[in-house]
């Protein structure tokens, strides 16, 4: 497994594949008496950058709305974004036209969450797969159908359902589908939103397996955006936190998973369910109070302080730059200005701040003491 | 006469869009002809000029009539006007008899159905002298306004004097322009800036007499005279427009209450002494219109007789076309059927100024197929196979077939190629032909055009939208070679259909000569016959003139004489029929009782 | 099940009465639905019990049958296509045949439902307030002004900030958070003795879902009520249930307590959930192992053991008893499993091959 | 919600604003000149001329539109006399003042509109409900059967034969005349009977049948069954809380509807021999009758805003999820 460096500086010995600066995406709200104008924006993506090394798999993670999904459809542009940079092997594309995209999409390729609603239920999974093919004009030696059939069999499907249509698939099938249209053109980079979230639990290993073999095998670099913290963890070197449109920790897995700094990941690895019954007692509990607030009007100074338990004045006035904090490792970059212990061990007192849970909490040890 | 009652069958409208699908024809009725009298019975002594003793009231008494009830009338639109200086059209002319005396009118004998002209207002159909540019009307004793003040000759002059006015475009402008010429707008604007009309031009020496002095001859004055315009106004009462909703009665009934497109009721005018009136009886009590009964719910109604239904009749418009087949075929309806020739000749205009040549408009007629056009039209109730340009309601018709078309109804395919080939004619002949775009027209330009395109002709057809279909093929400029047009004698002589349709001189757009035929024969032949005095020679002479056009010129082929056809309730008797104006006469019914 | 051992969950409640039997009694359900294609059997002989003041977390893929059992239990589903049989007790009284009227009292009062998508389970016509104090009036008695009092109060208790105001919001106007917290507080709103939550956090974040179910552990220490809690996700199990039932094809496979479940599971179809999940403490470097295949068809679902044709042992029983024979599962003990392995080679095949995935310790 | 209203007023004022100008524009690239029309037999040049000026349309058309639209809001002097707002003109045809005719028989249309959308919302709305609560049965069964006959059927084909049947033959009901409500509000009611009934038959099939569906997809919604799970009664939950949803469909639907609502009081006054906008908008249409074409469609895309105005509002008030802004 290799583990790529990141710093500050551009990773030159590393051939960064996709190199992401200050992007952003605005999406325009409208509204107004009698007539319709610009009253605000939804700031989906708020200046994040990151990069892809070849080969490697990075992970995004956050909640629902924090923009990840957004990021992802920038970088296949399939959203044209507002501001900042996408560099494709050094080259920037992040306004090219659709005419000078055309060789670089073949080697981005995206895989959908829904493996339902992004096949045509009227072609042939044959059809499908070599779709791509066909657009882009491309021969295979022994023709098309022989480099289909090739693809089933690389994503585990029989080669012989060729002919098949995508309804005659359980969702797991499906979703083997969708990868295998994606590796028809040989990607260098696929864009995975979500690829298991609609999986039964049995059927979601059979695809991560697929993808983390695949990335292996022929070297493909992921972004692979998920929810799923323990997928992700699963699935990529490199996992990037995102919250209200930015990133507040990146860094290797290790350093997400076991030493993270911003107290946000800190609530997130809390909350997130371990099917293990010890696991409770032994790592730290974290409730945090309310929901995301609106990317609309985020909050000022660092995004995550109207939740945080550590948020101080300052957090307010000034936004906390990522940056290598003291004591993290190279390549692991936190934004926060007051960063917890690098550890997820249980502490002394569980921090709860939903009311409710406080007070029920509260009234329960009373009655128990 | 045109008849410009639109007829919407089918024309349901969703408001707020403008397209239609209306259906809009001239006459129509079907079936085989009961009631009246037959139809190629009219002779000359039928539309003749009645004497004084005629012009006496009362009128003859209609069999089995009594006095009492309310009749009652189904329209199909409203009443655009009811200001007889503005009415003449059918609906108008057959509603303004309740009402409205003129100086002459026309006696319709109910056994007979023999029409003639009789003094109404005045002692007889006048008196000519000078060469017959002098006419002079004396008043018979006892008018009166409805209420009660006396008719005097101020009035019928008065009456006349406002046709001058602006907003006076309705009316039939005969008088006007005998006295004034053409123009006579400029010379005279009305009564309503003080002047009157001069003596020398209409004089009214005392109250009982008036004289008109006109600059030309004019033989058939005693039929203009019989226009509902030509009828006493009280200046009094004479608001200009608004007139038009409560015209001052002379006949005998006055307007009760008017609403409009929805309901006129008449009810007796006591100040009308029968005494005085040759030609109407008027046995109900009150007549009760209601207007702005669409079809083909207006024939169910006749045809059902429920209530009120029983004693009503559709004095001017026919049955719905769809309703033809029941009513001419089942025997229940036959007693109270009226199928009568109406004023109108249907004929197919061929454009002179684009077919110049006389051969091929020929050869147009001879491939003519007009038993397979009838069958098209609506059959043989709605209207009968014509080969003249003169209705058989003019007086002095005469049967008159040049080009053979009843020996071979179905057209003479060989004889006009045979013409088209003397006429030099290689190839096709382009023929662009405008119908309107109308079920019926739709119908009968198929049929045509399936003939001449047998016969040799390229034929392009076009529908036009029906409300403006006059529009486009009466424009100097218009690109169509062929297209139908009717038109029908204001009374019983062709002075009213030759000059209006044949006269080459001040062609413009939107004239009633469709085919733009100037032929200056044609031309100097209207002028001698307009001079001439007696009315029976004119009438011959016209005759004679539209068989040389139909013969020589051939710049329409006439296809249909109209028919009326409809029905009336059983509770009504003594209805006749009026072919002049092509109407039910209002005059001879009764309410059974 | 009956446990008498008390585990890692809470002391029992204030509400636990005597342990006088099972508060919630299902024997033998069988639950099958009238479809175009067929006869489905959604439910095919399931039993368990449940106590007061326990929570039982039921364990399954989409179509194991976990969601339609407590639709039955709660008398809810479509009675023109489905066909019910077996035995529902519920604290002395039997649910199966029972008549609507009867049912209509128990819900809600004694048995109230968390269903897993609060937008569509809340209805966009009335406020939050008003769903929640509807069934108060109804059972309590409570007049319009006390039920207010009352849904302001759960509210609160919920941890819905400004109860007063927001009680006359409509759902739409809360976050997804909130409107899980007005689900539950319009679920507890009469004091249930059972409630059912079905997939309640599916829908959400990480970190509201985490609140949401300590607040539902907190909520069940305060009052006492027995939850039934149905997930596909173990984490949400191992977080809140006290016991588990696994289902498989409509069956139970395996049941005992969370940590039985969890720590040494007896079935093949556990070993393979368990085996097939990624884990923030398992080792990155194995891979997942799924399991092959996709869940049977309840049309026509397998013989013998439904879970046979996936299941990478069933070779190793002899005389291919796992497709013709359906093994059984003890009605009374509260630890079982639906197995023909022996259970030698079963503690063999474990700690040899399922162990080391299971990952374990802290993180 | 204020603010809603305001800016659609507004708003149906631009377009109603926009429909005049347009029909009024369009009216003069038709090739039909109501000047000819009108002239019959006197076509003498000098009479088109005349007739031309006496209907104002020698004027640019500019000057025609803009004295026509100042005449609605402020009245103007005509040839025939003063006309008082709203002035719509005098009658190109038959010289009456186009508001007096529309005041006479806009009572009929809009009596014939809101009396058949009342009787097909009850009876079809009703049926839809008992369809939907007796989903499967035999009523149900039945009563969609009969909502495809009825559906299928159409006004001017079921009119002359309920005509037949309830007036000539059985004598049960009256065949259908004007309402006068001042003088005979009774007699109007049975005049409209008739031909309410036939208008509502070809709505009332659609609507039981969107109803019966819309309460059956409601039914099976989740906050249905969380109602029930309440311990709702199911004939609780199917008034309140699937027919509110419901309601919310059907008002919509219904706003669709009202333009059609409209043209089938159309075909039916025609149909009956009534004398409503109907018959008037059709005879101004072929008689190239342009003061009663504006009036007409004017009054007609009115109600037809002010009502979605109405239904918007309306969807508004039973899904507070719409906001109004």
């Amino acid at each position: 497994m290799s583990v790529p460096q990141q710093d500050h500086a551009p990773r030159e010995t590393m051939n960064p594949l996709l190199e992401v600066t200050g992007l952003r995406k605005y999406f325009p709200v409208r509204g107004g008496f009698l007539v319709k104008r610009h009253v605000a924006d939804v700031r989906a993506v708020d200046g994040i950058d990151f990069t892809i090394a070849e080969g490697e798999s990075l992970g995004l993670v956050g909640e629902s709305g924090c923009g990840k999904s957004t990021t992802g459809r920038l970088v296949t542009r399939l959203l044209e974004p507002s501001a900042g940079r996408i560099a494709y092997r050094g080259r920037d594309i992040t306004h090219s036209t659709r005419k000078e995209l055309a060789p670089i999409r073949s080697e981005i390729q995206m895989i959908f969450q829904d493996p339902y609603a992004s096949l045509n239920p009227r072609q042939t999974v044959g059809h499908i797969v070599s779709a791509p093919l066909e657009i882009n004009g491309i021969n295979p030696p022994g023709g098309r159908e022989k480099r289909v059939r090739e693809l089933l069999e690389t994503v585990g499907l029989n080669p012989e359902h060729y002919n098949r249509f995508p309804h005659e698939f359980s969702g797991g099938q499906r979703q083997r589908i969708g990868v295998a249209r994606a590796l028809a053109l040989e990607p260098k980079l696929i864009v995975a939103d979500e690829p298991v979230s609609a999986l039964d639990v049995s059927i979601q290993a059979q695809v991560v397996n697929l993808l983390q073999r695949l990335q292996r095998e022929l070297g493909i670099a992921f972004l692979f955006i998920a929810h799923d913290l323990a997928v992700v963890r699963h699935f990529s070197q490199r996992v990037a936190v995102m919250y209200l449109g930015r990133i507040v920790e990146v860094g290797e897995r290790r350093d997400i998973y076991e030493r993270p700094r911003h107290p946000y990941t800190h609530a997130l690895l809390s909350a997130s369910p371990e099917p293990d019954p010890d696991d409770r007692n032994a790592t730290e509990r974290i409730r945090l109070a309310g929901d995301v607030p609106s990317p609309v009007s985020p909050p000022s100074g660092c995004r995550f302080r109207t939740r945080c338990w550590k948020a101080q004045d300052r957090c307010a006035a000034e936004e906390p730059p990522l940056v290598r904090l003291e004591g993290n490792r190279e390549g692991h970059l936190s934004a926060c200005h007051f960063p917890e212990e690098p550890t997820t061990a249980a502490r002394g007192e569980d921090i709860v701040l939903d009311p409710a849970l406080a007070a029920l909490e509260e009234t329960t040890a009373d009655k128990t003491l | 006469m045109r008849i410009r009652k639109a007829r919407h069958a089918s024309a349901f409208l969703a408001l707020g869009a403008l397209t239609l699908s209306a259906a809009c024809s001239s006459g129509g009725g079907g079936g085989t002809g009961t009631g009246g009298g037959e139809g190629k019975q009219a002779t000359v002594q039928n539309f003749g000029i009645g004497t004084a003793a005629d012009s006496k009231g009362p009128a003859p008494e209609v069999p089995g009539a009594a006095k009492g009830g309310t009749a009652y009338d189904l329209d199909q639109a409203g009443f655009d006007y009811l200001d007889p200086g503005q009415q003449y059209v059918s609906d108008q002319l057959s509603v303004q008899l309740l009402y409205n005396r003129s100086l002459t009118g026309y006696k319709i004998d109910a056994k007979t159905g023999k029409t003639i002209l009789v003094g109404d207002l005045a002692t007889d159909t006048g008196k000519s002298s000078d060469g017959a540019k002098t006419w002079t009307y004396t008043l018979k004793d006892g008018l009166k306004f409805e209420d009660g003040s006396p008719v005097t000759s101020k009035d019928v002059k008065y009456g006349i004097e406002r046709l001058f006015a602006d907003y006076q475009t309705q009316g039939p402008q005969y008088i006007q322009k005998w006295l004034y010429g053409a123009d006579y707008r400029k010379a005279y604007t009305g009564p309503y800036e003080g002047k009157e009309i001069p003596a020398d031009k209409i004089d009214t020496p005392d109250d009982k007499t008036i004289v008109f002095h006109f600059q030309e001859a004019h033989a058939d004055a005693p039929y203009a005279a019989a226009m509902p315009n030509i009828s006493p106004v009280p200046k009094a009462k004479d608001d200009k427009q608004k007139y038009n909703n409560h015209p001052v009665a002379t006949g005998p009934y006055k307007i009760a209450s008017y609403k409009p497109g929805k309901e006129l009721v008449f009810e007796r005018n006591t100040n009308w002494d029968p005494k005085t009136d040759p030609i109407r009886n008027a046995y109900p009590d009150s007549w009760n219109f209601q207007l702005g009964i669409a079809e083909p719910g207006l024939t169910n109604r006749l045809a059902a007789e429920d209530g009120n239904d029983k004693y009503a009749v559709n004095l001017s418009g026919s049955s719905d076309p769809s309703k033809m087949q029941t009513l001419t075929t089942d025997a229940q309806y036959k007693s109270r059927t009226v199928n009568q020739y109406q004023p109108y000749v249907e004929v197919i205009n061929i454009n002179t100024k684009r077919i110049t040549d006389p051969k091929i408009r020929q050869a147009i007629m001879y491939a003519f197929p007009m038993t397979q056009v009838q069958q098209a039209f609506g059959g043989g109730a709605q209207g009968e196979l014509g080969t003249t340009l003169l209705s058989p309601t003019v007086a002095g018709w005469k049967k008159y077939d040049p080009f053979g078309k009843l020996d071979k109804p179905t057209g003479d395919i060989e004889k006009a190629k045979e013409l088209l080939k003397e006429a030099g004619v290689t190839g096709k002949i382009k023929l662009s032909y405008a119908y309107a775009n109308t079920p019926r027209w739709q119908n009968v330009s198929l049929t045509l055009e399936k003939a001449l395109e047998k016969a040799g002709f390229d034929v392009q057809r076009k529908a036009i939208d029906p409300t403006s279909y006059y529009t486009v093929v009466g424009k100097l400029d218009t690109p169509y070679d062929i297209y139908r047009t009717g038109w029908g004698a204001d009374w019983p002589s062709a002075s009213t259909v030759v000059p209006p349709t044949m006269d080459g001189r001040n062609l413009a757009d939107g004239t009633n000569n469709y085919s733009f035929l100037n032929d200056e024969h044609v031309n100097s032949e209207i002028d001698r016959i307009l001079a001439v005095t007696d009315i029976k020679k004119q009438n011959d002479e016209w005759r004679t003139l539209s068989e040389y056009v139909l013969k020589n010129d051939t710049s329409q082929i006439p296809f249909i004489f109209d028919k009326y056809f409809n029905i009336h309730g059983s509770g009504l008797g003594g209805v006749t029929y009026n072919e002049v104006y092509g109407t039910i006469n209002p005059n001879t019914i009764f309410v059974k009782q | 099940m009956s446990i008498l051992t008390k585990t890692e969950a809470g002391p029992p409640g204030p509400g636990d009465p005597a342990p006088s039997g099972p508060f919630l009694s299902v024997r033998d359900l069988y639950v099958q639905f009238a479809t175009e294609d067929g006869v489905v059997k959604a439910v095919d002989g399931l039993s368990f019990d449940l106590e007061r003041g326990r929570t039982l977390g039921i364990v399954g893929e989409s179509g194991s049958g976990k969601s339609v059992t407590n639709l039955a239990v709660l008398g809810l589903h479509n009675p023109r296509n489905t066909t019910i049989r077996g035995e529902i007790v519920l604290d002395g009284q039997e649910l199966t045949g029972a008549s609507e009227r009867t049912l209509e009292r128990l819900r809600g009062r004694k048995m109230a439902m968390i269903f897993q998508d609060s937008l569509t389970a809340l209805s966009p016509y009335y406020t939050v307030g008003r769903q929640i104090a509807e069934p108060y009036m109804k059972h309590m008695g409570a007049s319009r002004k006390a039920a207010r009092e009352r849904a302001i109060e759960m509210l609160a208790r919920v941890g819905i900030p400004q109860p007063r105001l927001r009680v006359d919001d409509f759902p739409h106007q809360f976050s997804g958070g909130m409107r899980q917290r007005a689900m539950i507080a319009m679920a507890l709103v009469c004091d249930p003795a059972l409630v059912i939550a079905d997939e309640p956090t599916t829908a959400l974040d990480v970190t509201v879902q985490a609140q949401i179910l300590d607040l539902l552990k907190d909520l069940q220490r305060e009052t006492g009520t027995a939850i039934v809690i149905i997930t596909h996700d173990l984490g949400v199990v191992a977080n809140t249930a006290d016991d588990v039932m696994v289902m498989y094809a409509g069956r139970c496979v395996e049941r005992g307590t969370v940590r039985e479940i969890l720590k040494s599971p007896e079935h093949p179809y556990s070993w393979g959930l368990l085996a097939s999940i990624p884990r923030l403490s398992a080792p990155v470097d194995l891979p997942l192992s799924p399991i092959p295949g996709a869940p049977p068809s309840l049309l026509n679902p397998p013989s013998g053991c439904p879970f046979h044709p996936r299941c990478a042992f069933a070779e190793e029983v002899g005389g291919g008893r796992c497709a013709t024979v359906r093994p059984g599962i003890p009605e009374d003990e509260r630890r079982g499993f639906a197995c023909h392995l022996g259970r030698e080679r079963k503690r063999e095949i474990f700690t040899g091959q399922i162990q080391p995935r299971l990952g374990g310790g802290a993180r | 919600m204020l603010r809603f209203l305001v800016r659609r007023v507004l708003g149906a004022l631009v377009i109603l604003l926009l429909i005049s100008a347009i029909t009024y524009f369009l009216f003069f690239f038709l090739p039909s000149d109501p000047a000819l029309l009108s002239c019959g037999k006197n076509c003498s040049p000098q009479n088109v001329a005349l007739i031309r000026k006496n209907l104002g349309l020698d004027l640019p058309i500019w000057t025609q539109y803009w004295h026509f639209m100042v005449g609605i809001f402020a009245g103007r002097d005509m040839p025939i006399g003063h006309c008082p707002a709203p002035c719509f003109g005098y009658s190109f045809a038959d010289q009456q003042l186009v508001w007096d005719t529309i005041a006479d028989r806009y009572p009929t249309t809009l009596s014939l509109a809101i009396g058949g959308a009342t009787v097909f919302l009850c009876v079809g709305v009703g049926l839809g409900l008992v369809s939907a609560w007796q989903q499967g049965r035999a009523f149900d069964r039945i009563a969609s059967g009969v909502s495809l006959v009825g559906n299928s059927v159409q006004i001017y084909f079921l009119g002359p034969i309920a005509i037949g049947l309830f007036a000539s033959s059985w004598h049960v009901l009256d065949r259908g005349h004007d309402p006068d409500w001042s003088h005979d509000p009774w007699g109007s009611v049975q005049g409209l009977i008739l031909p309410c009934m036939v208008l509502s038959v070809i709505f009332w099939s659609n609507y039981s049948r969107q109803t019966r569906s819309l309460m059956v997809e409601q039914m099976s919604e989740d906050h249905i069954r969380a109602a029930r799970a309440k311990g709702m009664s199911s004939r609780y939950v199917f008034l309140r809380y699937a027919l509110r949803g419901a309601a919310a469909s059907i008002i919509t639907i219904f706003g669709i509807d009202l333009s059609a609502v409209l043209g089938g009081a159309i075909i039916t006054e025609v149909t009956f021999g009534l004398h409503g906008l109907g018959l008037l908008s059709v005879q101004a249409v072929l008689r190239s009758d342009l003061p009663l074409e504006m009036a007409v469609m004017l009054i007609g895309a009115t109600i037809i805003v002010v009502c979605n105005i109405v239904v918007d509002a309306a969807y508004a008030l039973i899904d507070p999820r719409i906001r109004l802004s």
